[in-house]
């Protein structure tokens, strides 16, 4: 059960903050979301969001165990 | 060198009471602070999200290429999250060098770094509602001065 | 706005603190403390005169020039004079704008006619003896950039 | 009697800060002074020296009354 995080609007869109996901891999947890909300799985694959793993950037698809953090990260507003 | 986030208000002076002790090779500090603007009224609460562990590495990162690229002796940062109310900071920057040009740019390239690319998110809650905020054009304009 | 001079040590945190307090509009807020170096031992204490009354009111002028120039809502100058020893502040600058750049350039600008024209006399006592200090070439050059 | 300032290498060059002179103008105070000190006559002469009536910068020769407070300014050092 990787920990999923959801940052900015992208809380705001699913109305979570935080959940524990079964998936083997980030394009896994892609299809499980979009899935259960397909406006959230559409803005997860949006311009400019980034993913996060274990909290360094990745790009692609990268593989999960139980215990990773996956954060989805939209474009940044600056402090 | 200090990175921090606070959710609590914090007093820029005494943060620089502190940066400043002690240092007898140092010769230039300077400094920014950022204060919420209430807009005339129009903006009533700003609400700064950050990813803890996350966010202060990103900053670190750029916070080592100003040491470097400056030749700093020292610096700290410390940036509000959570909701602010108009006339609280909300990030304090402070640089340390040996003269005053090296502590000033290294304060306005932090900053533009920080307004533009550092991971944070930001909401404005006014009368009208919430909505999230983005760069400007000037602040990605800033940012790309630094090449 | 607010220009002093002072004979005794003074903390540039509590000048901050004050300075930004109540300010709901401003936005932001640029500081610059310069500290006496002990340059590895070689300058015991530096000896600052000023002719009291018409060094305030000479760098009155520049400040309200400032002022004019960078669009700011406030400065403060505190400037030391007499005996200072390494590792003491010897000047505190700080413009409040409504946006950084202008905070920023504002206290450049300062520091850089505090540096090279305002009224001091700056004294050096050393292991090797007194000297009387003249701006630098560095100093004269970063004046120059304002026009 | 005007009052009579030095700063900086003037004060020390003279030896004294502040004196009461008698003189009518910048003119007489500055030969009044060179009389008394030639080392010094020389010094208020010199490049870049400026001269402060009643702490205003003049040029040239002024008049003093017997209120008036007359400095001379060495090349300023900044702070």
């Amino acid at each position: 059960m990787a920990r999923v995080l959801l940052f900015g609007p992208l809380r705001d869109l699913a109305g979570w903050r935080e959940r524990r996901i079964a998936a083997a891999s980030v394009a896994e947890l892609r299809s499980v979301l979009a899935a259960e909300d397909a406006d959230l799985g559409a803005a997860l694959g949006g311009k400019g969001v980034q993913v996060a793993v274990d909290q360094a950037v990745v790009r692609g698809d990268v593989a999960l165990s139980a215990s990773s953090e996956v954060a989805f990260l939209p474009p940044m507003s600056g402090g | 060198m200090s990175i921090r986030l606070t959710e609590a208000p914090f007093d820029p002076g005494a943060l620089l009471t502190e940066f400043t002790k002690g240092r007898t090779e140092t010769g230039a500090v300077a400094t920014f602070t950022g204060i919420a603007r209430a807009e005339a009224g129009a903006t009533a609460i700003l609400e700064l999200e950050a990813y803890p562990g996350f966010t202060e590495a990103e900053i670190g990162r750029i916070a080592d290429q100003a040491r470097e690229r400056f030749g700093l002796h020292d610096l700290a940062i410390l940036h509000r999250v959570g909701r602010i109310a108009p006339g609280e900071p909300i990030v304090f920057v402070a640089a340390a060098a040996g003269h005053r040009r090296a502590a000033f740019e290294a304060c306005d390239f932090l900053m533009d770094y920080l307004k533009s690319r550092a991971p944070f998110w930001k909401k404005e809650h006014g009368p009208d509602g919430e909505r999230w905020i983005e760069p400007t054009a000037q602040d990605h304009a800033d940012r790309e001065r630094w090449g």
